[in-house]
Formats: structure tokens, C-alpha cells, sequence
């Protein structure tokens, strides 16, 4: 029970690093005695709202930059403590059991051909979903966007996007290499270019008006290589 | 006033709303009242299970439930893949699919409202139509139905307010296409995950109370008319 | 022929009965408030399932336990006036009335619409909702209402209580003579013994949910022991007569009784018909001699058979005149007169104390 | 004093009335289905507004347009059985009696529990549910309810209707007895003439919305305008009396009105206490001399002083004997006897065939 | 089975929802039945306005709502300011709000569902209670509420499997924190979100889906009974 522990921080932290999130705050309790992180997730947006309401959230974790910027924007985070925590890429990615051959994600190639007549691509929605928002921006940069604009199926998450290939419902997907790396139920059969979208980076910051001092001591945890190790394992791209 | 400019876009969402929520409500309407009669009338073992299913949708997760149909209904689903195969019907992306979810999400309430009245209709006038000769079929239908009408009229609204507001099954199920998909609460909800989206939502928000107002006010003046019958 | 036996429990209340009733004409089902009247009429209706028995209506089983016959109501043909009315509260007293008639093929119907509305007088209701209406009116609908299927047997649970004289007067005989036309039988409920006696051939007297007595309504009103239950001040006598002569020039009726006349107000019947005629023992007065220069038109010599102590100052008389004519004496005229049994004596009727019942009734 | 007036429309009904009860007894309400009783009484009870009026019960306005005085039910501290019973469904029978009951302060209780519920023979019924009643028994639980109010004044819209007769008449003395002990009004709507005479002292009579007539239950019987209204086949003579001597050795009791000594079964009331006798005018005879011997125990002198031709065979001939008596006789005996105005004659009535009213209706 | 070995955190949840969703009821109940009354016997301008109002929260996506909340009855909304400042009450990001929100999404299946059975209460009872004495207080207490009983067993079932079942408002108000505002269909969701959480998002599901199951047996024992009551 949270009410015993000395320091206990509130993390605002971006649905898709979950499960990277849990296991580093075991570590940093097992390793902090009388320190403990309370996660909550949620979509990047809706922390970042509920923090410029006043949520009383010490660490905010989105997975993209705007949502970021939306609250350094209204002073509600500590710029001085924000850095670009992981990265991540976009794959492409089928069912499992999918015979499709692997497709070269390069300028000019159609990915209708590979959706057959009446398959849809899956991705989070490209209006406001993180993942889809970089997805768009690599098809428009392969100048493939045109061709499938109107064969895809955007989800409200990506994790909703991955579902609906994992089901085998959209034979092609869109969604983050570490979504593609924990299930087993899809593969990826193309991985888009670095330089073909804006870098995926999860930036983390101190709220203002939170405890900005235990904010920074487990903000300078996340860059141990214990917790690098853990995002590693999770398929994130933790770069400096 | 801009709040009546509505882009083509909004126009398509309001337009797919009330039609898939429309025949959300109209097509389960007789199964809810099946359903509402089995339960309020018949006694047999597993009413409870029955009843706890149809409760379902309230209980978990609307995005569970998306989930659910998802796996069941669903090109590759049980159910869905025959469905495609010996009808032809494909619910999966579309409208027919958005109409599913809803009615789906909308149907408990429409059982309890349905219910509630039926359990209120006295079997003393059931009894008096029968001894003047009307079977149980005709009897439903010239007694006990016309009797249900304010349980039917709430529930209908009920459910159609609920279609009308369905977003997490829905999403989930048939994804969020614009024209095909893309509901009022689905483009509502896009524009509050974007920073500047608000002024948008605002007006959607607006929109979708009023086209409630109207549903309910409608709704208001049948009851009345109806109430006005029964007083002669 | 109306066959009914049955057995059944609800609560604490056992209900065991069987009884015949006419094939056409009135049975009366007389008795006091929780006996099991609606009880049995729900069941003859098929609206309440006994436990055990058997139900038939002129030959056809409408219910029979041991062989698992249950008619649905809507197949009994069966019109039944329900003592709390029970009108469709979403239709119009017009659409109330034609519900069960447009359900009656046409070939089947002989009660037509605009002669009951006319009878019960509510043809100036007829766009109206039942909400909208007094007691006696959606009384007096629902009677409508199930006269209008065409029965092939009709039930009324108290139908008239709350129905003011006149139009009591009125729909009374309209049943009695639906009873006698289509030849139905009628089940009649009633705690007025009044209704009963202008309408009723049979009864059946129901208590604690058991026959107490049923048969001829005239054998069961001079059957001493049943007076009690009959919960009235005055016991009457019933006789069976024949009509000698319709109307004298007084405007009087000759009925005919043995060799005896009994001149009556003229009453609407045929020659040789016979009527049955109700005498209140109130009415009847003694004399040892036959009093001359009176208003009695009605006097009939007859001997003392009987004499029932009814405890206080009375005393019913039974006179042998040909039949039982009870006369009802205070225990001062008994000493003054010095009457004793077997002694002759002289009966005084007066003509206008005399009710005629439904003819029909008459063996 | 009950001082009504009202005006009110509802739908195509008109109710327009005006008309005062007696501060204790009860007033009659007495007229057609449809007439507007149920109206009325609503009115009075608070629960239908008038369009306008005034209701006054001893003194206490309970309504007035004029004023804008519109007391709510629980105020007017009236107990109201209903034409429709209206048992509360979910409370027993026993809370439905006492619900009314425990709202009434002790020190203005003055009707008890248990003599209630024994006088309606309710006692095995209080565990139960009204919906497992029969129409009788639901009947009297609304009656004692009311009456466990203690009420200032009593409505009874048809009370009696569905109460077999044995059962009514041990209710009829106790209403007649609650509201002379306790000087409350009560207001009796009923289309039964049988009960009203036995219960009233005052009649309103109600047709389409309006009074016909309203004042003394005796002098309105006795107008021969009335008549058709009362829906009854006989007419009636009421004398009021005194009481000369309770009982003598036969058990008669013997009634004095001016010089005549009338005698009739033993009633129960003190030497000296006012008595309202009715007698039929068919349970009268008229001789022209004294006939000896009979069981008559009244014979009158009196002379003949008005003759109602009734159309039919029968006329009613008004006899002065100290008051007037009504006889019905055939025209038959008209001629044989040749009965004119002004001739002498003696009317003869068999005791027995006297029945009382409430005393208290006399002046 | 390992269905019942819950996790701590999984645990918790399950009481949280227990907690909120009990609390949303309870406290909403009196609120619903004014309203229902309001809007069943009163007639005033704006009704129609105020029955619309009610209704919001079925036909807005739960997330607009939630937003909605959030930005009035947090601590720098209008309302929520003055809760904090004046009453001392903080309802973001704790399980009031989450109750508040559960309340809110649940309001209008509560109303209704009380509202029908109202309409179908006898106004001829409440009169015969009227005559013996009862002021109108009393008289709803003993005998307009007494027999909206069917009705208010329905509109808390609606209204309790509702509130399990909440999610989208719920986090958008109170957000997903562990402990204090993660309920049942928000701990569902964290699942989702695991790679390898399938199996104890399954297990949620069947665990919410039993919950409301024994509510649901609950309220058709108690409405047995008073029907039971009610034919004596
Ligand atoms: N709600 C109503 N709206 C319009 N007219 C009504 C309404 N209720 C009753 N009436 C009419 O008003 C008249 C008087 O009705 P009321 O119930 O007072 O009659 P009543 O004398 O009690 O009759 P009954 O003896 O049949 O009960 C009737 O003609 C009836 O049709
Ligand atoms: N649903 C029921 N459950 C248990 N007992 C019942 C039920 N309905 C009626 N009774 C009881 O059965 C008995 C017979 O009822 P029934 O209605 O047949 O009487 P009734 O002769 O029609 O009386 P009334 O003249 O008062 O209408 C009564 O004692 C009554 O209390
Ligand atoms: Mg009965
Ligand atoms: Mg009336």
C-alpha cells in the first residue's frame, strides 16, 4: 500500500510501455528501498491532458514528441529534465501463418498489391495515433501513401492494429517494432527506412510541481544500463 | 453561426450515425422484445446465465467487447467466417458491422427497459382478450404489445442514444473508417486526441446533443400522444 | 348440459365442487363473498387451471384432468363479464366492443352491434377510453363487450352491482332471453337474490368452497334448512303455473296451479306457457274465515302442514293450497287465531305481491 | 352541516350541483351510472378540483373558489371507500387497515381495531396480500380501512356492492350506528333504493349532472314526481313514530304516530325514541269493513283522499289514517269494492311487513 | 483453477471496482429518483433541455465525457476548484472521481429505468393513501416508491453493471493509476496493452462477467421476493 512507502512517484506513462515500465519499476524499488513508482498508462494524450488539469502525475513518459511539447508548452513539465528516453521504428508486419513473401520497403513500392483485393492496412489511426501519424509520414515520403490511403483500417492504438493482424482480419499492419517483437502471432515481413519518417522518440520529463527531486533520481535510473537492458529486451531502441 | 458548416467529412459521420444506429435500434428491437418476454414470462434452467449474457455488453469494456465480436464475428471468426462464406454477409468494416456493435452494446438496455414494462402489463386484460377469443399470438400483439409502448418508447431511446454515443466496440470492431465506418463519436473522438482539435469537438459534441435532443423530444411527444390514448 | 367438477387449492383455500347446470337458461352461483365463485367461473372460463376435474359445456369437454383436455380460452367460445370490468385501456370503448365480435366469424355472430350498444345505453361513449368512464358504464361495456362475441356460454361475476335499477331492469331480461333465443347457458354470479330470482332456472349454492345445494331454484327457496344461507329478512314461496288467461279486462293474468286460479298484473306471456310465480311469505296473511269486501283478489282455502319456529316473535306458516304457501304470522296472531297444524284455514294473497320469474324455468 | 356546491366540466359533462347533507347521518347520493356521483364525492374528497364551489363540512371549509381555499386529502381528515376498493397491493391486509389508522392521533381515535375487523369478518385475511383476495373480501378491507380513520366524515362510493346480503346487513347498522355515535356526516352513493332506506336520513338525487331533487329520504319517497327516478316497482309509506312500549308479551313492539298504535316486530329501541317506519304500498289492503279473524294486527280506520292511476292494471290509493298510507291495489278491486275519494274504509297491515329506518331520520 | 489465483494488483482492482461502483450507486440512487420524479410528474420549460442533459453521457463517446469532467471538476476546473477550495473535496485522480464518473456514465440508465416504473404507478393508490391521512412525503415513501421497486431494481442493475464496466471516462478523468483509480475494466485494459496479458485479460473478463452474474441473481432474488410480497 502506497501510504506506508516514504517516496512513491506517479509515472504518466504512454500505454505502449507497459510492460517495459512495470518490470523497471520492480527494479527501482528493489533497488531504491523506501522509493516505489506508482505507472498509470494511458494514451499519450489523455496524460498529457490530464497533467495540464493538474493531475498530480511526477514523471511523464509519452510516446511522442508532441504531446510533449504540448505540455513544455504550458510549463507543465520541467524542460530541464526532458531527454528522448528510447526510440522506436515502424515495421510492417503479417499473421504469422501468412504465406506473404517479405516485401522491400523502399521508395515507390505498392503495398496494394501485397493487401490482395479487399485487405486493409492496419494501423493506428494516422489522425492522432502516435504510430500512425509516423506510418503516414514514411508511405507519403515512399510515395506509397496515395495507393492505400483508402485501404486502411485505422485503430484507436496500435495495439489495436496489431490485434487485427494477429487475428489475421487485416492481412498487413503497421504498428512499432517492439509491438511486432512481443507477439507471436504476427511476423514482420518489412521494416521501413530510418530516414523515411521523423525519429519515433519517447521523450520523459519531470512534471512541474511534482517531487522534482525524486523525479530526477529516477529519471537518472532510467539511464542505467539495468533499465536499458530491460526496454532492450522489450524490443525499444534505447539510444542517447 | 460555424457550428452549421459542417465539413464533409462531419456531414458523412452524422449522416453514417443516425443510419447505423437507426438500424442498430430497429433491428434489434424484436429480438429485444423476444428476449425481454422469455425473460419476463418463462421459467427454464439457465435463465439466469442467459440473462447475465445479455448483460455482457454493459459489464465489460466496450473495447472488450469490440474485441469479442472481433474474434467471433470477424472474417476469420467463428461465426463471421461462415457468415461470409453461406451468406455472403461480411460485417467486418463496415456500416453493417458499426450497426452490429451498437445494437450489441445498446441491447441490454433495451431488454430491461422492455422488460420492466411487460412485467407491469396486467395479465387480468391478457385473460379478459383471450376469453374473447384471441390467441396468445394476437393477443401479444393487440394487448400486451400496445400496453408496452412507454417500455418500448424508453428503451428505443435508450438504445438509440447508446448507438448514437457507441464508440469503443465499434473501433474496435470495424476500425475507424472515414464514410464507412467513421461514426460521430469515432470523428469526435480523433479530434480530442489531437492538440488542437478542441474547437472541433466542441461543435461535434454539440452536434450529437442535438440530434439526442430531437430523438428524446420525439420520443416525448409519442409517449404523450400515447398517454393521451390511454386517457381518452 | 353444463358438467362441472372441480378440485383445486390456492392458500389455505380448498375449492371442491360439482354441479349441473342447464343447457340453456340461467344457472345462479349464489354465495357469500369468498366462497370460490370467481373462483370456479375463472376456471370454467379456463383462466385458472384446477388441480382436477372435468368442465363441459353441452357435450364438449372444455377441461377434463384425466385426460389431459385443457382448452385455451380462446377456443371455449366462452363470453364472461369479469367483476372488475378488465376494459383494454388502449382502446376505444368502440374498439373494446368489436374486439371479441371481429373475432367471431360472421356466419357464428347473432348478437348484433347496434342493439346492445342501444340496450345498454352506451352509444354516446363509444369514441371514448376507459379511463374516461364511471363504474356503471364500464360495467355496462364490458357486458357488451362479451355479449358481442356470440358465446356459445356466457359467465357474469356480478355483472349488474354496479349498474343503477333502471338499467338493471332493462339488460336483466335482454340476458334471460339471450339465454332462452341461443339456447346458451349462463353462468351467473350474484349475492342479490333478487337478480337471481328474475333470472335464474338454477342454482348452485357455494360455501367455503363446497356446494352447499344446487338444483331447481325453486326446490332450494323452500327448502327450510337453506334459508339462512339465502341471507334474506323473508322467505318466499315459488309455484309453477300455466297461464289460463293472458289478460282479463281488469288487465289482470289468470295463472292456473292445480284447479286453482291465481289472478296476478298482467305479465307477458302466451296462453298455456308457464310461468313460475314468487310469493313472499310477508305477503301472504291468514284467516279462519274468508274476509268479504277486501282489496285481496286471491283467497284460498288450505290446511295448516307446517310450522317453523324462526325464534322471536315470528313464525312461518306452511299452507297446504294445492302446494306449499308459506305464510309468515306473528306469534300473537298464532295465539289469537289458535292455530295449530292440520287446522283449515283460509290464505289471503294480494294479487300485486306476485313476481313472475323466467318461464323457462317451469317443468 | 355538509354544504356542497360545485361547478365542474370534464370532457363533455357537466356537473353543476348544490346541496346540503345533515351534519351527522348519512346523505344519500342517489342517480344513474354516469350521473356524477363519483364525482362529486371525489370532489369532496379533495381529490378532483372543481372548477368552482364550495364544500363545507360542520362548519370547516374544506373547498372555496371564491377564497382559494383547496384543503389537501390528508388534511380534510375524510375516510373514503372507493368504487374500486384501491388496496394498497404491496402492504398486507393488515397494514392497509391500520396505514390510515396510525396516522390518526391516539386521543382521535374513536374507532378500535378489533371490532372492525370482527364486524367485517376480515380476521383470517390480515396476513395476506390484496391481490389474493376475492371482490368481497377486498371490499370490506377498504371498508375498515376507512373507518379505522377515525374519519370527521365518511364517503362510500357503492361500498356495499360486491357484499353479499348477510354480510351487508350487519355493515349497514354499524355505518348507520358510527355516524349517528360519533355525529360524522357520511356521504352514501348507491343505486340500491333497499339500502339507502335503510341507512339514510337525507337523499340527493343526481341525474346528468345536476340535483333532481335533495332534502328528507321520506318526503322525497313520497313525491309522486320522484317516482320514476327510484327505479323501483313499488311505492312506499314512511311514518315517523314513537316508541310506546319496546316490547310487549308477543315481542311486538308497539309504535305510536298521532292517536294510532302501530304494531310491529320488536325493533331495538328505548320507549320514547323516534321510529321511521316504511310500508309498501303492496303490502296494504283496504277493506271495507273490519275483516275479523285474520292474522292482521293493524287495521285502521281511515278514508280514502287521493287515487294515482298508474296506468296498467293497478292504482294507489293515499288512505289518511292519522298520516298518509299508500295501498296498491288492482282496479279490479277498485270496481268490485267501487272505491271513490272520500269514502271510509280501513286499511289493513300485516306487522310483519313493517320494516325501520334510523331512527335518528325523524323529526 | 488459476482463475482465482488473482494477482495483488488484480486484486486490488477488483475491489476498487466493488468499492466505486457500489459508491456510484448508492449515491446516485436518491439523485435518480428526484430526477425521475421531476421529469415524470413535473411540467416546467426546459424540461426537455434537462432530459436531454441526462441523457449526454450515453450519447457522447465516454471519453468526451471524461475530458468533460476532467476539465470542469478538476483541480483547475471551474467546479473542481471551488470543491477543493471550499468543501476540501479533490475528486481527480481518486476513486470519488472514479465513482463520479461511473455515476455520471451510469445516470441516465438509472433515471430511465426508474422513471418508466414510475409512470406506471397508480396515481389512484397514492390518492386512496391521500384520504387516509398521508401528507405527499409520506405518501411517496410508502407507496410511490414502494411500488417503483421493480423499477428501481432494474435501474440499479442497469446502473451497477454499468459502472463495472466503465472505462473510457474513467480513465480520461481519474486516469489508470494502480491502487487508486484502476478499476477492474482498467486493469483490462493494462493487459491489453502486455504482450502476454491474454490470459489474465481473460481472466478479468470472466471475473467481471461473475460479479455482475451475482449482482444480477441478487436483484432477481429481491425482485422475486417483492413480487412474492406483492400476491400476498
Ligand atoms: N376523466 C374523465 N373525463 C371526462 N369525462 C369523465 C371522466 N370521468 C368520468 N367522466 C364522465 O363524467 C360523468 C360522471 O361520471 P361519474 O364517475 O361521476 O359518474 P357516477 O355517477 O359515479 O356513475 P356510476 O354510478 O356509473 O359510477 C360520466 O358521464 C362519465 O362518463
Ligand atoms: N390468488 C389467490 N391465492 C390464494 N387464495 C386466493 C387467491 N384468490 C382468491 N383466494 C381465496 O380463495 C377464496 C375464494 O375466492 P373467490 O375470488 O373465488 O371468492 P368469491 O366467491 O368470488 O368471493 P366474492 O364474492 O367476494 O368475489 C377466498 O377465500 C380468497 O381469499
Ligand atoms: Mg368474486
Ligand atoms: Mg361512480
Amino acid at each position: 500500500d502506497g501510504a506506508g512507502a516514504e517516496t512513491d512517484l506517479l509515472l504518466f506513462a504512454a500505454a505502449s510501455t507497459t510492460n517495459a515500465i512495470t518490470d523497471i519499476g520492480a527494479l527501482y524499488a528493489a533497488r531504491n528501498p523506501g522509493r516505489r513508482i506508482t505507472p498509470s498508462f494511458a494514451s499519450s494524450s489523455t496524460l498529457a491532458k490530464q497533467i495540464e488539469s493538474g493531475a498530480p502525475a511526477d514523471v511523464y513518459l509519452s510516446a511522442n514528441r508532441k504531446w510533449m511539447d504540448f505540455l513544455a508548452d504550458k510549463d507543465r513539465i520541467d524542460k530541464a529534465s526532458r531527454f528522448d528516453l528510447l526510440r522506436n521504428r515502424i515495421v510492417l508486419i503479417a499473421p504469422a501463418e501468412s504465406t506473404l513473401a517479405p516485401i522491400s520497403v523502399a521508395p515507390g513500392f505498392s503495398m496494394a498489391a501485397a493487401l490482395g483485393t479487399d485487405g486493409r492496412l492496419a494501423v493506428g489511426d494516422p489522425d492522432h495515433v502516435p504510430a500512425g501519424i509516423y506510418g503516414r509520414k514514411a508511405l507519403e515520403n515512399l510515395g506509397s501513401w496515395d495507393g492505400v490511403q483508402d485501404r486502411l483500417a485505422p485503430m484507436k492504438d496500435v495495439r489495436a492494429a496489431l490485434v487485427l493482424v494477429e487475428r489475421g482480419e487485416a492481412p498487413l499492419g503497421l504498428v512499432y517494432a517492439t509491438d511486432a517483437a512481443i507477439s507471436s502471432k504476427v511476423r514482420v515481413v518489412g521494416t521501413f527506412p530510418d530516414d523515411s519518417h521523423p525519429p519515433i522518440a519517447y521523450p520523459v520529463a519531470a512534471v512541474a510541481g511534482g517531487k522534482v527531486a525524486e523525479a530526477a533520481h529516477f529519471l537518472e535510473f532510467l539511464r542505467t544500463p539495468s533499465a536499458r537492458a530491460v526496454f532492450e529486451k522489450y524490443g525499444f531502441d534505447v539510444r542517447q | 453561426m460555424t457550428l452549421f458548416h459542417l465539413t464533409a467529412v462531419e456531414l458523412a459521420a452524422l449522416k453514417l450515425s443516425l443510419w447505423v444506429s437507426g438500424w442498430a435500434v430497429a433491428a434489434s428491437l424484436p429480438a429485444g422484445i423476444l428476449a425481454a418476454w422469455v425473460l419476463a414470462r418463462l421459467r427454464f434452467p439457465g435463465k439466469n446465465l442467459l440473462d447475465g449474457m445479455l448483460h455482457l455488453p454493459l459489464v465489460l469494456p466496450p473495447v472488450v467487447i469490440g474485441y469479442l465480436l472481433l474474434v467471433m464475428l470477424g472474417r476469420n471468426g467463428i461465426i463471421g467466417g461462415a457468415l461470409d462464406r453461406y451468406l455472403g454477409v461480411v460485417l467486418a468494416f463496415n456500416w453493417k458491422g458499426a450497426a452490429l456493435a451498437a445494437a450489441v452494446m445498446a441491447f441490454p438496455l433495451l431488454v430491461r427497459a422492455v422488460r420492466l414494462s411487460l412485467e407491469g402489463v396486467d395479465q387480468g386484460l391478457e385473460d379478459a382478450a383471450r376469453t374473447l377469443g384471441a390467441g396468445p399470438l394476437r393477443v401479444f400483439f393487440t394487448v400486451t404489445l400496445p400496453l408496452m409502448v412507454p417500455g418500448i418508447i424508453t428503451g428505443v431511446i435508450l438504445a438509440f442514444a447508446r448507438s448514437l454515443g457507441e464508440f469503443g466496440a465499434t473501433i474496435t470492431f470495424v476500425s475507424n473508417i472515414r464514410g464507412q465506418t467513421q461514426t460521430l463519436p469515432l470523428a469526435l473522438y480523433t479530434l480530442t486526441q489531437v492538440p488542437d482539435g478542441e474547437a472541433g469537438a466542441m461543435r461535434l459534441c454539440i452536434l450529437s446533443v442535438l440530434i439526442a435532443m430531437a430523438a428524446l423530444v420525439c420520443s416525448e411527444i409519442l409517449a404523450r400522444r400515447f398517454a393521451a390514448r390511454m386517457e381518452g | 348440459m353444463l358438467e362441472i367438477r372441480l378440485d383445486h387449492t390456492q392458500g389455505n383455500f380448498r375449492l371442491n365442487v360439482a354441479f349441473q347446470g342447464a343447457a340453456s337458461g340461467v344457472t345462479a352461483l349464489f354465495g357469500p363473498s369468498g366462497a370460490g365463485k370467481t373462483s370456479i367461473v375463472n376456471m370454467v372460463a379456463g383462466l385458472q387451471k384446477p388441480d382436477a376435474g372435468r368442465i363441459a359445456v353441452n357435450g364438449l369437454r372444455l377441461f377434463d384432468s384425466a385426460r389431459k383436455i385443457h382448452l385455451p380460452p380462446e377456443k371455449r367460445r366462452i363470453g364472461y363479464v369479469f367483476q372488475e370490468g378488465r376494459l383494454l385501456p388502449h382502446l376505444s370503448v368502440r374498439a373494446n366492443l368489436t374486439y371479441g365480435m371481429r373475432l367471431t366469424p360472421k356466419d357464428r355472430r347473432f348478437v348484433e352491434f347496434d342493439p346492445v350498444v342501444d340496450l345498454l345505453g352506451i352509444g354516446h361513449l363509444l369514441h371514448r377510453r376507459p379511463s374516461r368512464l364511471s363504474g356503471g358504464e364500464k360495467q355496462r361495456v364490458a357486458i357488451g363487450r362479451a355479449l358481442l362475441t356470440s358465446p356459445a356460454m356466457l359467465l357474469m361475476d356480478e355483472p349488474l352491482a354496479s349498474l343503477d335499477p333502471a338499467r338493471k331492469a332493462e339488460v336483466l331480461p335482454f340476458i334471460v332471453r339471450l339465454a332462452r333465443e341461443f339456447a346458451i347457458p349462463v353462468l351467473y354470479v350474484s349475492h342479490a337474490l333478487d337478480e337471481i330470482l328474475n333470472l335464474a332456472a338454477r342454482m348452485v349454492m357455494i360455501r367455503e368452497g363446497r356446494v352447499l345445494a344446487d338444483g331447481d331454484l325453486e326446490a332450494l327457496l323452500s327448502r327450510s334448512d337453506l334459508q339462512p344461507h339465502l341471507g334474506r329478512a323473508e322467505s318466499e314461496s315459488v309455484i309453477s303455473t300455466v297461464v289460463k288467461e293472458p289478460e282479463d279486462a281488469f288487465g289482470l293474468t289468470h295463472l292456473r296451479f292445480g284447479d286453482r286460479i291465481l289472478k296476478v298484473l298482467s305479465i307477458d306471456a302466451e296462453k298455456g306457457e308457464p310461468v313460475r310465480v314468487r310469493i313472499s311469505s310477508r305477503h301472504v296473511a291468514i284467516a279462519l274465515e274468508p274476509p268479504s269486501r277486501t282489496s285481496f283478489l286471491n283467497i284460498f282455502p288450505g290446511e295448516i302442514r307446517e310450522m317453523v319456529d324462526l325464534g322471536g316473535p315470528v313464525l312461518d306458516v306452511r299452507v297446504e293450497i294445492g302446494c306449499s304457501l308459506w305464510a309468515r304470522i306473528t306469534r300473537k296472531s298464532l295465539l289469537e287465531l289458535n292455530l295449530k297444524t292440520g287446522q283449515p284455514v283460509f290464505a289471503l294473497i294480494k294479487s300485486v305481491a306476485v313476481s313472475s320469474g323466467p318461464s323457462d324455468a317451469c317443468r
